[in-house]
């Protein structure tokens, strides 16, 4: 569904991903783990179109999709959530939810997923209304996946999705990344916490300073002895 | 590579003052021609053309024609200095015109003592231009206080009479003076001062002054600013039901109010030194013909004329001086000035002493003439 | 009293047009940090539009106005892309100093096209001043009013109530987020720069007719609109229009009570004041632009 | 090490130029030039060295001009006081250092209150003040002489041997008088640049929160560089006011920062010889300008040459340069001195 194939993004002069190459299936949850700065964002926003390649190429579903618009990227069915609960603070929840429908025209399809949403997740539908900045962590960060799954993707990307939130609610957003999966939506996520991420993930990848060095089937990762030592604590 | 640009600036600048034969006698002009008070500066210079343009038709000067130098001071002193300089060492001009403003011919006056050049000034109304001690200036502009004794004669044409005033001014030289000048020559005959009240010279919006204005109870409002602010005060005075009669000052005269006139009724009267409605009543009609007639010639705005005469005039000064000084050299034309008489579209230009003995500049005793505007026409009461 | 109340009217119908004048200009510096020094010279433009159309094409006056606010538009539209597109990822200096450059070129093309003199915009409103009890006021001012209400509330309605205005507001709070939405977030740019450029086009062509037209007209103009924008917070819309009205009420009381000579350095000294004391503006909870 | 010599014979050619140029006219637009050059060095020190963006630099070249100018002769104004204060005509060199005392004293004052707020709201604090002062010097008649100007003012003078005090009154006196100060100036700016202070300045307008974390003292860092600009502005207006003998409020105009920040921008900002390399061409091609069309036209050109050199060098003309003679003398890798 989805391919990289020796990507290389620079900021500035400086390499931030050296040919990276990474391939995610239909129907399939991927993760990509690494440590803070390993380039993990960086793959995120060079697929969706916030950066521009300096070599290789990216398809989706076998269209090049690589140094195009994010507009165009998101048309194609691919959302991108990004990191650190990004809603816009002082739009309303309504508002927030809208943007994530902003580029589709059949009012009748949004109001349909905007129900089966606020069915996934009572809370938002109670706080229509209310400013998002005002909303708690846990709260923002279920509006900011309620906001990419408006625009009805096809393959999700998510950007630290547990980042700085309680233990419960942890849970509790991978169980709905879990769900939208089973929905039928591929889903690539970024993720810190590698234990869980590979618990829960099909197939992985592992990015030290810009550069792949493993991949494999998540449980095969838990056991791979660099991994425990370097990011599962032994 | 520094070597190089400075290279390039210098071939630069040479290639622009490739120097003429001298075949012509040059004459400096500077003048704002952009900026804040480009308007009357174009005026003044175009005036100064259509003189050249006259003299050169009649044959000229000592046998050449005339050339006009023109210089943008940009509506700035420290550009009106930068021009001097350029006229007086790069093009070596041995008399100039300028440089409209008071501020900027101030700027430019300790320039003619350092090179020794001649200045005729065309329009400043300061006081200080001409009692500072600098030989080199010669104005054939009024002074607010000349214009304030003039118009002391003119009192008995205001019906009913003048017997409290109040004052709106730009607040330089210009303006200030004119209403300190003003005031002493009116409080001179018995009229009171009411309020006096000033406004920045970029100010478009006079209400606030205005409505202090209002609450005066004099009958005659004297304004003094560039031709712009007058026609806004006037607009504006309506607006908020001023019940004094305008008078400006300067030789500002709103021409704009000709075709888009004021509520009916309403009436202001300007004080000029040139009217072109009636040019047959200026004292040398037949000079000022021949200026009006060569300046609609070039389908130029009518307006300008109350301002151009200044241009045209001064460049007629200043080829008197040159006949009479049998050569166009800077001194010469200094010491020739002193013995300048003629007619000029004002009336007659001669110069008298002021400042201190000995470093003495001339001063010529202008006419002035007071129109009224009301409902679209003007007459000359 | 009397007093007050006139000049409580003169500074509310002032106050219309700088606040126009302070929520474009808001509305740039807000989506695109950019400093604009154009703003005033676009406000030029639509005066000398509106001049081009009334004097000297005798169209309707009101047409006139709304085919200056269209050409503003379109000017501004022009700007952003030929020179503020190009130069996006370039620091607020470089580009700060292009818009220098362009504010230099474009007041002296006015300067270039209709000449120094002053041009005076007829109006089709009786000179007559309407006398309300103790106060009177120009019809051409009332309108002039009217008229900034109207577009103050459509503004209003366009940045709070319609999909755009939601998208602009949302560039403004977080531009990458905004694109990942599908917001194409150069379009929006180049719409707030050209609405604002509107904005400021609409509110010379109100003024022209009540004050002169010339080519330096736009240069307070273009400092005063900082000073609102200052006053009422970056990207504050709401602050950038009571900021436009507390600017006006403050020159107008300084001039009339205080001393008319510091008129114009009242708003000035206001700021200093406000920055000294509250850095973020007056009205600013948060920058936001709504 | 060739930069270096580069900038030996410039200012070699700079120093001699009187005395082989001999064209008053073009000795006395390079004087004027100096002076705003001068005045664009000490705001590339704000700009180009802490990434501080005053606009309103010419408030300091303003209260440089009219603080020296009053200083020399003298004053004598009611400030509401019991007694007015009257000040006798000073020398004009304690005139000159008295302008860059006040003017450094007013950087404070500004630095204090200014970098309590960053960016944009600088950029309009600092106009704001420019704006203020401008006003004060237009309506304070008894001190400014408001838009009458201050003329008359005298020229500096030096002790020369043989002749006692000589005023400096020629072209050419005039031009190695600002040469002389210019020098000054741009050593004491490349000495503070190179300094412990203007390492703590560039990493301030490298990463502020960083420079911050390692314990620079930003704000007192960034009010030391305002104070020393300040001052260095201040001798700019104090020579302008002696040189051209006339202080009006325009010195305040907002066109003058412009001017300044032009020359520091297009020359290359951060770079000592930027605001030199600017200064020469924006200050000169206003002069060239003239004559060749008409003035309105002029100033087209003007605003159209910033808009071309932003473009096409958005770092400025000495970068760019640098950057060319590195790629073309493998040699040079090392930045060069001048540059730097």
């Amino acid at each position: 569904m989805l391919r990289l194939d020796a990507i290389t993004v620079c900021y500035g002069k400086v390499p931030a991903l050296r040919e990276v190459s990474l391939e995610v299936h239909a129907g399939e949850l991927v993760t990509l783990i690494g440590a803070n700065g390993a380039g993990k964002t960086t793959t995120l926003k060079a697929i969706s179109g916030l950066l521009s390649l300096a070599s290789g190429s990216i398809e989706f579903e076998g269209v090049p999709i690589a140094n195009t618009r994010p507009r165009d990227v998101l048309a194609r069915g691919i959302a991108h959530c990004p990191e650190g609960r990004r809603v816009f603070p002082e739009l309303t929840v309504r508002e927030n939810l809208a943007m994530g429908a902003y580029l589709r025209r059949d009012q009748a399809g949004i109001a349909d997923d905007l129900e089966r949403i606020f069915a996934k997740l009572p809370r938002l539908k109670e706080r229509i209304g209310q400013i998002a900045g005002t909303l708690s962590g846990g709260e923002q960060q279920m509006l900011a996946i309620a906001r990419s799954l408006m625009s009805r993707p096809r393959l999700m990307l998510f950007d630290e999705p547990s980042l700085g939130l309680a233990p419960n609610l942890v849970e509790r957003v991978f169980e709905i990344i879990a769900e939208i999966r089973r929905e039928g939506t591929t889903v690539l996520m970024v993720e810190q916490n590698a234990l869980a991420a590979l618990e829960m993930c099909d197939r992985a990848y592992l990015l030290e300073t810009g550069q792949m060095v493993l991949a494999g089937a998540g449980r095969d990762l838990l056991e791979n002895p660099h991994m425990r030592r370097a990011y599962l604590g032994g | 590579m520094i070597k190089h640009l400075w290279m390039t600036a210098l071939a630069a600048l040479f290639a622009v003052a490739t120097a003429q034969a001298q075949e012509t006698i040059k004459i400096g002009v500077n003048e704002p021609l952009t900026g804040a008070v480009a308007a009357s500066g174009t005026y003044v210079t175009n005036g100064a053309r259509i003189g050249a343009e006259v003299v050169n038709a009649r044959g000229g000067v000592l046998g050449k024609k005339i050339e006009l130098v023109i210089e943008d001071n940009k509506s700035n002193p420290k550009e009106a200095v930068d021009a001097a300089e350029k006229l007086i060492l790069r093009d070596k001009v041995p008399v100039m015109i300028g440089a409209w403003s008071s501020t900027f011919t101030l700027a430019v006056m300790p320039k003619l003592v350092e090179y020794g050049v001649p200045l005729i000034v065309e329009t400043s109304s300061s006081g200080k231009i001409t009692v500072s001690g600098n030989p080199w200036v010669f104005r054939i502009s009024p002074t607010s206080e000349m214009e304030a004794v003039a118009f002391l004669e003119k009192l008995d044409t205001f019906n009913p009479p003048i017997k409290k005033v109040d004052f709106l001014s730009v607040n330089n030289d210009f303006g200030r003076g004119a209403a300190a000048e003003f005031a002493k020559a009116l409080a001179s005959k018995g009229i009171k001062i009411g309020v006096t009240e000033t406004m920045t010279p970029e100010a478009t919006d006079l209400s606030a002054q205005l409505a202090s204005i209002k609450k005066s109870d004099g009958d005659a409002l004297f304004v003094t600013t560039g031709v712009e602010q007058v026609t806004l005060v006037i607009k504006q005075a309506a607006e908020q039901r001023l019940t004094q009669r305008i008078i400006t000052t300067g030789g500002a005269f709103p021409d704009q109010m000709i075709a888009n006139a004021g509520p009916a009724g309403m009436a202001s009267y300007h004080i000029l030194f040139f009217s072109p409605w009636s040019a047959d009543k200026a004292k040398y009609p037949d000079v000022a013909k021949v200026y009006v007639d060569e300046w609609n010639k070039k389908k130029w705005e009518f307006a300008g004329l109350t301002e151009g005469f200044r241009g045209y005039d001064a460049v007629m000064t200043a080829v008197e001086a040159i006949k009479i000084a049998g050569k166009a050299e800077p001194d010469a034309i200094r010491q020739a000035l002193w013995k300048t008489k003629l007619h000029g579209v004002n009336g007659d230009i001669a110069f008298i002493k002021q400042g201190p003995e000995g470093k003495e500049s001339g001063q010529s005793v202008p006419n002035v003439y007071i129109v009224m505007l009301k409902e679209g026409k003007v007459t000359q009461p | 009293m009397d007093q007050i109340l006139q000049h409580a009217l003169n500074g509310v119908v002032l106050g219309g047009t700088y606040a126009l004048l302070g929520i474009g200009l808001t509305l740039i510096f807000g989506i695109m940090r950019v400093v604009n020094f154009t703003h005033g010279e676009l406000y030029a433009f639509g005066a000398y539009l509106a001049y081009l159309f009334v004097a000297l094409l005798h169209l309707d006056f009101f047409l006139s106005i709304a085919l200056a606010a269209l050409a503003g538009f379109a000017l501004g539209a022009l700007i952003e892309l030929v020179l503020l597109r190009p130069l996006r990822s370039n620091d607020i200096d470089t580009v700060m100093l292009v818009m220098i450059g362009a504010w230099i070129a474009l007041q002296n093309g006015e300067q270039f096209v209709w000449g120094g003199v002053a041009k005076l915009v007829p109006s089709p409103f009786a000179q007559e001043p309407l006398v309300i009890g103790p106060v009177s006021v120009a019809p051409l001012r009332l309108f002039v009013l009217g008229a900034t209400l109207v577009l103050l509330v459509g503004f209003y309605w366009l940045i709070d109530r319609t999909r755009l205005g939601m998208a602009m507001r949302a560039t403004f709070q977080d531009r990458d987020t905004a694109a990942l939405m599908g917001i194409d977030v150069r379009g929006i740019y180049t719409l707030t720069f050209a609405l604002g450029s509107a904005l400021a086009a609409i509110a010379g062509a109100l003024l022209g007719p009540i004050f002169l037209v010339n080519p330096t007209m736009g240069n307070l103009v273009g400092l005063k609109a900082f000073a609102i924008v200052i006053l009422g917070g970056l990207g504050n819309i709401t602050g950038a229009t009571i900021g436009g009205f507390v600017l006006a009420l403050v020159e107008e009381f300084g001039a009339g009570y205080l001393s008319s000579e510091y008129r114009d350095a009242f708003g000035f000294l206001v700021i200093i004041a406000v920055l000294a004391l509250r850095p973020q503006g007056f009205f600013a909870r948060k920058a936001r632009v709504g | 090490m060739r930069a270096r010599f580069g900038g030996l014979l410039f200012l070699a050619l700079a120093a001699t130029l009187p005395l082989w140029l001999r064209d008053p006219y073009f000795v006395a637009i390079l004087t004027s030039t100096g002076i705003f050059i001068i005045a664009a060095i000490s705001l590339n020190l704000l700009l180009g060295f802490t990434g501080q963006l005053s606009l309103g630099h010419a408030a300091f070249f303003g209260i440089g001009a009219y603080t020296s100018a009053l200083l020399s002769l003298g004053f004598d104004v009611d400030i509401g006081l019991p007694s007015p204060v009257v000040v006798d005509p000073k020398p004009v060199w304690i005139a000159f250092f008295g302008a860059v005392v006040v003017s450094g004293l007013f950087g404070w004052l500004i630095g204090k209150l200014a970098f309590r707020v960053r960016g944009a709201y600088f950029v309009i604090v600092t106009i704001s003040f420019a704006e203020v002062m401008r006003m004060v010097a237009l309506n304070w008649v008894d001190l400014t002489e408001g838009p009458m100007a201050l003329n008359n003012i005298p020229p500096l003078s030096v002790l020369w041997p043989g002749h006692g005090l000589t005023a400096l009154v020629t072209k050419s006196q005039q031009y190695w008088l600002v040469l002389a100060v210019g020098v000054v100036c741009y050593f004491l700016v490349a000495r503070m640049v190179r300094s412990r202070l203007g390492r703590a300045l560039i990493a301030l307008r490298e990463n502020e929160p960083l420079a911050r974390s390692v314990g620079v003292r930003v704000t007192h860092y960034l009010v030391v560089a305002t104070v020393v600009s300040a001052a260095i502005a201040g001798a700019a207006g104090a020579l302008y006011a002696h040189c051209v003998r006339i202080v009006d409020p325009d010195v305040f105009l907002f066109i003058y920062t412009v001017t300044m920040v032009i020359m520091v921008v297009t020359g290359g900002k951060g770079t000592l010889a930027g605001p030199v390399v600017g200064g020469l061409i924006f200050g000169l091609m206003p002069q060239a300008l003239r004559g060749t069309a008409p003035p309105e036209v002029q100033w087209i050109i003007y605003g159209i040459g910033i808009i071309l050199i932003v473009f096409f060098l958005p770092r400025g003309i000495v970068p760019a340069f640098a950057d060319l003679a590195r790629l073309r003398m493998p040699a040079l890798r090392k930045p060069a001195s001048l540059v730097r």
